[in-house]
């Protein structure tokens, strides 16, 4: 009996000291003074006029994503959900504005590029000091694009147009690029575009090398509240008593529990609500709502090797355009054309029209339809998304009538995406983004030609396709009316002639909020993110 | 409580078997603009997001668990059995050999062996009962083991040995029969797990896919909208405890009927 | 019975590696290219191929298996790909809160379960018998996802008596901010004596402890009742009896300590089983343990992750009987002698 | 001091045995003989009230079918004791023979040594200390034995006591009941198959085949009667 009850007090001990030492969690742990903490409770803030040293609003502001926040801490190469962070603790040259579709200065006070497109010049903006001390140079900035290009990690491929950065004087960057591209938009995108000091950058998040407006105050991974933020004095906006000095990410996967934690106030942000919690949510006291359009869109792209061109046109008018749209309950808006509207290519008047009877002609020429041979087509989608899980209903029960049979498979996206470079399906259901606001990146993925296939997963290969896609940037950065034209003459063959793809609906945003929130603007530049910095609660 | 159980389970079974004549609707009537009614004379249990009705949905859905079911716990008892009767007759070496492969897939976590199969062969009604009857069987092997073994040591067993009997034949003749009541028992016992595992497979997404109507799956559609719509999630949910206890109810008193004395963990 | 232990020890190690192989090679049949988890969805040909090459992703699977196993021993659990941390790493932050949470529940149930099968064994075949076997039977019938989202909806959200979810209130981390020994909040809050977060975590932990306490409490309490009864036809219960002991005596004093036996032996195979359970449990109320990242893995299907989740809990479940096998020796003295 | 008059033993609708009349005296042993399931074991446990009976049974003066629960309980134990067939099993596994000894003792406010008691039986107290599966089928026995004696018994009432024995354990755990019936005037009804060994130490053979009294033998008994008994059912 007693070398058993010697076994196990050994063993607890043994867990017990092998586990992390003292490490302290909540408290801070970069060098900010201890007072900072300790911030006093809400009724001394009346007061906070008349002591201008004390806390101005010690509020946090708590936003609710449904995945972990942090993947990779490097602002070279980070590429997902951690955006919604780093895009207040980095900044780059330009930020985009869906409103205006024009780049608007950030870092960058102000530009200029050559009339041929490829020669660009930004003057700096004065008085601006990274989180670890360092003022902001041009020699700085031209250190971190070289390393993010020479990384060549996430989004690094944006700068493929660059062949060289200068930096003539402290406050002035140029680049001389090797074929002409809208630089000043580049420079705004969301991923691979930060100008941050190289010294500051830390896989694991105990500090950042960024000028934003937030630093990075707790970061502990896996953990419910897994990342705050707090707000870095030194900025060159300066504060105002109204703003957040904190924020918080509080990781919650399930879509109701985070609307409940919303209406009990222990959260302030929810980026996505399902349409049915998005309308009870917008007659909710204490809660608000915001709707709007983003630049994510959902594709079907169709094989036009496998399929006959009249099928495919079939198939574009075999979708219940208006009753998905209607089940969706304000979750999508339906498309026109493959450009989102808020980007320059946008063409209106290209809604598509669901029309079983023309489709039924159109299967009839090639021998299908009622009384003609049944035709089965694989359909691969991603599992476990219910918006497309409703499309692929919509579609196999219509189709059904028509004698198509359509296999559906849900699938994860890397066994959906392996599957589909090998030319295994005939209907390819996903989402598409672009990574900066340009709508070239969707000619450019999916539409050109490729030996090797990434993402032309309708594995179109047409010349003319082709060369309208390559002359995109520079047109884009020349002359605007062109590149429209171009976009629409692209749009018309590649929809319409060839019937490559149907693009059923854009994805709108549907945010809920506290009601203590002001002046919050969704910017679909930046997919889910706030700008914690424009945001105020009185 | 047997008559309880089998009286519940009889009401289950002919409800989803009868399910085509029975719903007022066909399974996968999509009906958008009827979207998530509330329950009604039309709707007895409300409608879903695509406009399906629940009820009938909840009926054929019954018979994708009860199918489920039974295809799991024949297949996984057939071979949990085979293996468990060479096992406890041969003894030695094989003997060890089965064991060993018994004892890893019992220490592997029933649901992540689902999970890990679920992946591996793309997500439908089949994988659901591959993947639970992969980690069903061990079972069915330890307790007709152990039968076996102690069978097998009964004096008419080694006559029949004597008489030069082929050792297939006597397993068949002698020690299978004996054997057979703690595994049935057995079997009506883990008709509720099969089906608890199965539903939550589908609720991970790795089960059977819309638009097959199954329990695990409607409550995982239904989730998101427990504050708004209740009873998308409600329904099923209640089937799944339904059906679960009858199976459980059957068991016990199957136990008490034919085994008072044995009492089998599972 | 240090020999004993040995070879039981030899049979768990062999039980952990036959899991490992098996989840390793089920993982790599997986179709779909891991690299994906790592490189990111948009992730370039090139991104994709330096990924591969950096995992050896290319390699033979018997080549990719052997090294996966050589690394185990040295405690490199490989690199999980979507979280691109060590698993090991991964696994030591998030397992303390499941554990938290299973033990929570474990302890409640046998609180529970124990007690309820004793009174059921007392008053065989009357009205407290019936109820607790239709209770017990109640309690293993719930799918546990299904009861969490009803627990959650009725006294979180309906009558607020709990808090919806979270492990404790977010304010605390800056309020009262907690040392870290063991990873297991509840513990640590208790050796710092930090009681604005211990009480705090074990309110946050009643609702998905009690939900997760269901399935174990039903079988314990059905279990104790079925051995307590077999015990009590011993010949043992009949001298105890013939001695004049009272019945509730004989229930308690002889016979209980006789049925543990079988009860400590499912406590193991529960415990492993509701881990699982737990995973589930978790997502719903948002609690930050292995779920989170067991789910995450699955569906990116990062197979070092995934391994690493199965690996963890098969030990688990074999640590769980190696301690039964011991506690068994300590309360039934029979069994020590085997 | 046993007394039994026209006792049916049933179990449900089942009449198990019916013992007319058996008396049986302080000093005197007494033998149930008949082959299993001629209802002599379910005669021993409705006795001490443990099987559902009608008829009378009075034992040490206490009306045993009549009495209730608490006047039953003081009876089992400190008057009347109980030998079981498999020694072992009849101990509960998981406590020490001293713990079981010293609770039986209290049950019964009975102070008595229990060193004495296991010297009675000549057994070593220090097996006090053991468990029931650390001692012999014979020593488990001889320690039924002692508990009866320390709680003061007068009657004991043992069923098989020593089938489950072998043959040289039997002739200990015999000696140290006659031993004790002659010291301590006790009276004691066995059951047995074993009519060899019952005819060594039986003062009277009550023979029951399918639960009827068939026969009583007094001794000395001799072949014949033995035979006329036995020799009749071939």
């Amino acid at each position: 009996m007693r070398w058993h009850q010697g076994l196990l007090v050994g063993v607890v001990a043994l867990t017990l000291s092998a586990c992390a030492g003292g490490q302290v969690r909540g408290a801070d742990r970069s060098p900010q003074p201890a007072a900072d903490t300790t911030a006093p409770t809400a009724q001394t803030t009346q007061n906070a006029q008349t002591t201008p040293a004390a806390q101005a609003n010690d509020k946090t502001f708590v936003y609710a994503p449904n995945l972990d926040v942090v993947t990779d801490w490097d602002p070279a190469t980070s590429y997902s959900n951690e955006i919604i962070a780093m895009a207040n603790i980095y900044e780059s040259l330009t930020r985009y504005n869906a409103q205006t579709q024009k780049a608007e200065p950030k870092l960058a006070t102000e530009w200029t590029a050559s009339a041929d497109g490829k020669e660009w010049t930004f003057k700096l903006r004065e008085g601006v000091t990274f989180h670890t001390g360092k003022p902001l140079t041009a020699e700085v900035a031209k250190q971190a694009i070289e390393r993010t290009i020479k990384l060549n990690g996430g989004a690094a491929y944006i700068w493929a147009p660059v062949k060289t950065i200068a930096a003539p004087d402290p406050l002035t960057l140029t680049f001389s690029l090797k074929y002409a591209a809208p630089l000043d938009l580049v420079a705004s995108s969301g991923y691979a575009s930060y100008i941050y000091d190289p010294d500051g950058v830390s896989p694991d998040g105990d500090k950042d090398g960024g000028s934003g407006p937030y630093t990075i105050d707790q970061w502990a991974k896996g953990k419910e509240t897994e990342l705050t933020l707090k707000a870095y004095d030194g900025y060159w906006g300066g504060w105002k008593p109204e703003q957040y000095r904190k924020v918080a990410f509080r990781v919650t996967e399930q879509v109701n529990t985070a609307w409940q934690l919303l209406q009990s106030g222990e959260v302030s942000f929810v980026p996505r609500l399902n349409p049915q919690l998005f309308q009870q949510a917008s007659g909710t006291q204490g809660v608000q709502t915001a709707s709007t359009p983003s630049f994510q869109n959902l594709l079907l792209l169709f094989n036009t090797e496998k399929l006959d061109p009249e099928v495919r046109q079939a198939l574009q008018h075999a979708i219940d355009y208006d009753g998905l749209v209607a089940a969706l309950k304000g979750a999508g808006v339906k498309a026109s054309g493959l450009v989102p509207p808020g980007l320059l290519g946008h063409t209106p008047g290209k809604e598509p029209v669901y029309d079983m009877d023309k489709a039924h002609e159109l299967l009839q020429k090639r021998g299908f339809g009622v009384d003609g041979t049944e035709l089965e087509l694989s359909l691969t989608y991603a599992q476990g998304d219910d918006d497309q899980k409703l499309l692929v209903t919509l579609l196999t029960s219509a189709l059904k009538k028509v004698n198509v049979t359509v296999k559906a498979k849900p699938m994860q996206w890397s066994a959906q995406w392996d599957q589909g470079k090998k030319g295994g399906q005939d209907i390819f259901v996903m989402y598409w983004y672009p990574d900066y606001a340009d709508a070239y990146s969707w000619f450019y993925n999916m539409f050109r030609t490729e030996k090797e296939t990434s993402f032309n997963l309708s594995y179109l290969k047409d010349k003319e396709i082709d060369k309208l896609i390559a002359g995109l940037p520079a047109l884009t950065a020349v002359d605007q009316v062109k590149a429209h034209e171009a976009y629409a003459d692209l749009q018309r063959r590649i929809l319409d002639e060839q019937a490559a793809a149907a693009v059923p609906y854009v994805q709108t945003y549907q945010r809920a909020l506290g009601a203590d929130v002001k002046g919050y603007v969704d910017n679909p530049a930046y997919p889910n993110v706030v700008f914690f910095y424009d945001v105020t609660s009185p | 409580m047997r008559r309880l159980g089998a009286f519940l389970l009889a009401l289950i079974v002919l409800a989803s078997l009868a399910a085509p004549w029975l719903a007022p609707y066909p399974e996968d009537a999509v009906d958008p603009l009827s979207s998530l009614l509330p329950p009604s004379p039309e709707h007895w249990f409300g409608t879903d997001q695509a406009g399906r009705d629940i009820f009938s949905r909840v009926l054929y859905g019954g018979q994708t668990s009860l199918l489920i079911a039974i295809a799991v716990l024949g297949s996984s008892a057939l071979v949990g059995v085979a293996l468990g009767m060479t096992a406890g007759y041969a003894g030695g070496w094989l003997r060890d050999v089965i064991m060993r492969v018994t004892d890893i897939f019992l220490a592997f976590p029933a649901l992540l062996l689902s999970v890990a199969l679920a992946v591996v062969l793309d997500p439908t009604v089949t994988t659901v009962i591959v993947a639970i009857a992969a980690t069903w069987w061990p079972w069915y092997a330890r307790l007709s083991m152990s039968v076996a073994a102690s069978v097998s040591t009964r004096p008419y067993v080694d006559a029949a040995r004597c008489l030069g009997v082929p050792a297939p034949l006597i397993v068949v003749r002698h020690v299978l029969p004996n054997s057979l009541t703690p595994v049935l028992v057995q079997l009506s016992l883990d008709a509720g797990g099969v089906i608890l595992t199965a539903a939550a497979l589908s609720y991970l997404g790795l089960g059977a896919q819309d638009p097959i109507a199954e329990w695990g799956l409607m409550v995982e559609q239904g989730q998101s909208l427990i504050s708004t719509n209740w009873w998308v999630v409600t329904f099923p949910g209640l089937a799944i405890v339904l059906t679960a206890f009858a199976f459980n109810v059957l068991g016990e008193g199957l136990r008490n009927a034919l085994d008072p004395r044995r009492t089998v963990i599972k | 019975m240090v020999g004993y232990l040995i070879r039981r020890l030899g049979q768990a190690l062999l039980v952990v590696a036959g899991v490992v192989t098996l989840t390793f090679v089920i993982m790599r049949l997986v179709p779909g290219d891991p690299a994906v988890a790592y490189a990111g969805p948009k992730a370039t040909p090139e991104q994709l191929a330096a990924a591969r090459e950096r995992f050896g992703l290319d390699d033979p699977l018997a080549v990719q298996l052997v090294a996966y196993l050589r690394d185990l021993l040295t405690g490199d659990w490989g690199t999980s790909l979507h979280s691109r941390q060590p698993v090991l790493d991964d696994l030591a932050l998030a397992f303390p809160a499941s554990l938290e949470l299973v033990g929570t529940a474990l302890v409640i149930a046998v609180a529970v379960g124990l007690p309820v099968g004793v009174l059921a064994a007392r008053f065989k075949t009357r009205f407290p018998d019936f109820v607790v076997r239709v209770g017990s039977m109640l309690a293993v019938s719930f799918p546990v996802f299904w009861l969490a989202l009803a627990v959650q909806t009725i006294f979180a959200t309906g009558l607020g008596w709990f808090p919806v979810a979270g492990e404790y209130d977010g304010d605390l981390d800056t309020a009262s901010p907690l040392t870290l020994w063991t990873n297991i909040t509840v513990v640590d809050a208790l050796i710092t004596g930090n009681w604005p977060i211990l009480t705090s975590t074990l309110w946050h932990l009643v609702l998905p402890a009690l939900v997760v306490a269901a399935y174990p409490a039903g079988v314990i309490a059905q279990l104790t009742r079925a051995a307590l009864i077999e015990e009590s036809t011993q010949d043992h219960a009949r001298l105890a009896r013939a001695l004049g002991f009272r019945e509730s005596t004989i229930l308690t004093r002889f016979s209980l300590r006789a049925a543990l036996n079988p009860v400590l032996a499912l406590i193991a195979l529960v415990f492993a089983y509701s881990i699982v359970n737990g995973f589930l449990v978790e997502a719903i109320f948002n609690w930050p343990g292995l779920g989170r990242y067991a789910t995450t893995s699955i569906r990116s299907h990062d197979t070092p992750a995934i391994a690493g989740v199965t690996l963890l809990v098969a030990v688990v479940y074999v640590l769980a009987n190696l301690v039964v096998d011991l506690l068994q020796g300590v309360v039934d003295p029979r069994a020590r002698a085997r | 001091m046993i007394e039994v008059s026209d006792l049916e033993v049933r179990y449900g609708t089942h009449v198990a045995a019916s013992v007319p009349a058996l008396t049986v005296r302080p000093g005197e042993c007494v033998a149930i003989v008949g082959e299993s399931g001629s209802g002599k074991s379910s005669t021993l446990m409705a006795l001490l009230g443990l099987a559902e009976a009608s008829g009378n049974v009075t034992i040490c003066g206490v009306d045993v079918l009549r009495a209730g629960p608490r006047e039953l309980r003081r009876l089992r134990g400190s008057k009347a004791a109980l030998v079981m067939q498999s020694p072992q099993a009849a101990l509960p596994p998981t406590t020490r023979l001293g713990a079981f000894m010293r609770r039986a003792l209290k049950l019964h406010g009975v102070r008595a040594s229990m060193e004495e008691a296991m010297r009675a039986v000549l057994l070593d107290p220090a097996l006090l200390r053991r468990y029931p599966h650390e001692i012999s089928g014979g020593q488990a026995q001889r320690f039924a034995i002692a508990l009866a004696i320390a709680l003061g018994a007068e009657v004991i009432l043992a069923d098989e006591p020593t089938s489950a024995l072998d043959v040289t354990v039997q002739a200990e755990v015999i000696a140290v009941l006659q031993r004790l019936r002659a010291e301590r005037d006790l009276a004691v009804l066995m059951v047995s198959h074993d009519l060899a060994l019952v005819s060594t130490i039986a003062d009277r053979i009550v023979v029951m085949k399918d639960g009827q009294v068939v026969g009583t033998l007094t001794h000395p008994y001799t072949r014949q009667e033995l035979e006329a008994v036995f020799g009749a059912q071939g």
